[in-house]
């Protein structure tokens, strides 16, 4: 289990490889990559960057982390998160899940994906046409998320 | 002492990133934290009201407003995350 | 859209840089990597040889992706399946799906996969320490994929 | 004339991955050319039987027994796929 804040980019080849350390146990790779998207809430994005509190970010989420190790088989779990200025175009967050089968690849990946996007303590301030501004969270994420917690009960 | 944390917008609007700060004796949970901070008036009382989105963590964890403080703790106040 | 049956290997990193051609609407990259595993059904595992129809393949794979497409907000997708001799360790299946959004990537992407193991006219046959042996497809393969009708009806 | 292919499994047990066969004037239909097949013994008759799991495509389409079959078609019979 791997959790990265990092300024540098990342590749997922090199990352999915080093995750895997030749276990042959592994079946399947489920990941994700979020990029920078030039349109945000309908206006067009320059540049952002992202902030956000350290320390906290790598202890929540291994906790997630952890958490998805309970709810599903897990082989092994890498999450990089990018901060600083970034620009459309731009990858910023990663996670790969290995594990046996592909269901729990999927779901396992999916669940740390949007708890990403709703616990982890990071922001995003957007420089539009407009001045810049934090984006502020959307009620959809915190959907996304509610729907584990749902789920768990 | 306390350590506070200030992040993203509010770390803007209050002008600072962090500050030290000596605990009343009557103040033990994160709403009394809350309430001594907006009483500074200003962006503070702006900022730090019930109606407005903000979150808090202490000790580096999530916490609610009945959340126990002690001293040597570090709290964090920021706006709802948005990661990813 | 692009499905490829090959017998070479593939890179990740550079199928999902060809797959993006920089369109900068794209905010989620869901990728799927399936890898052979040396254990299945109780026995090791020393090498498998993948036969597919040719044709029948690429035609039933574009349908899964005009489904999926149908289904969820898909920028482009891509399936790489190999054929031939394959040994444990060695990547099998390639599935990356493009989406302005994160829930419509993960969706489209589980929902191709799904369809894959189960329609996709592939078949595995396996050197064990008991011979060689056809791999029979197995019920939990198909309750998945009958998930997706389900949601569908 | 229709063009039959096999595979997997069934390429192995029937001992080719495919033939030309002229369509009788009675066959019509996917399980016409099943009934026909069966009707060799051994092997097709072994793996073409109702209880046994493969499967059929029409011109690279999945079929059922109900499905047309006419001059100049591609017919395949295969075991349960395991892609992936």
């Amino acid at each position: 289990m791997a959790v990265r804040v990092q300024a540098e980019d990342f590749d997922v080849s090199a990352e999915i490889a080093t995750l895997r350390k030749d276990n042959p146990r592994i079946g399947a790779i489920a990941s994700f990559i979020g990029v920078v998207r030039d349109l945000n809430e309908g206006d067009s994005v320059a540049e952002m960057t992202l902030e956000h509190y350290p320390g906290m970010t790598e202890k929540s989420v291994e906790e997630i982390i952890m958490q998805a190790r309970g709810s599903w088989q897990v082989m092994d779990a890498l999450v990089i998160h990018r901060i600083g200025t970034l620009k459309p175009l731009d990858q910023i967050v990663l996670v790969v899940v290995t594990s046996a089968h592909r269901g729990d690849a999927f779901a396992a990946c999916e669940f740390i994906m949007d708890f990403l996007k709703t616990r982890a303590p990071f922001w995003k301030k957007e420089q539009t046409g407009k001045g810049a501004r934090w984006v502020d969270a959307r009620a959809a994420d915190d959907a996304a998320a509610e729907r584990w917690q749902k789920q768990g009960e | 002492m306390i350590t506070l944390l200030y992040f993203a917008r509010l770390r803007e609007a209050f002008g600072m990133a962090s500050e030290r700060i000596v605990l009343s004796a009557d103040t033990r949970t994160l709403e009394g934290v809350r309430t001594m901070l907006a009483a500074r008036g200003g962006a503070w009382a702006h900022e730090l009201t019930a109606g407005r989105a903000f979150r808090a963590a202490v000790n580096q964890s999530i916490a609610s407003g009945d959340t126990p403080i002690k001293d040597g703790d570090e709290v964090a106040f920021f706006p709802p995350v948005t990661g990813g």
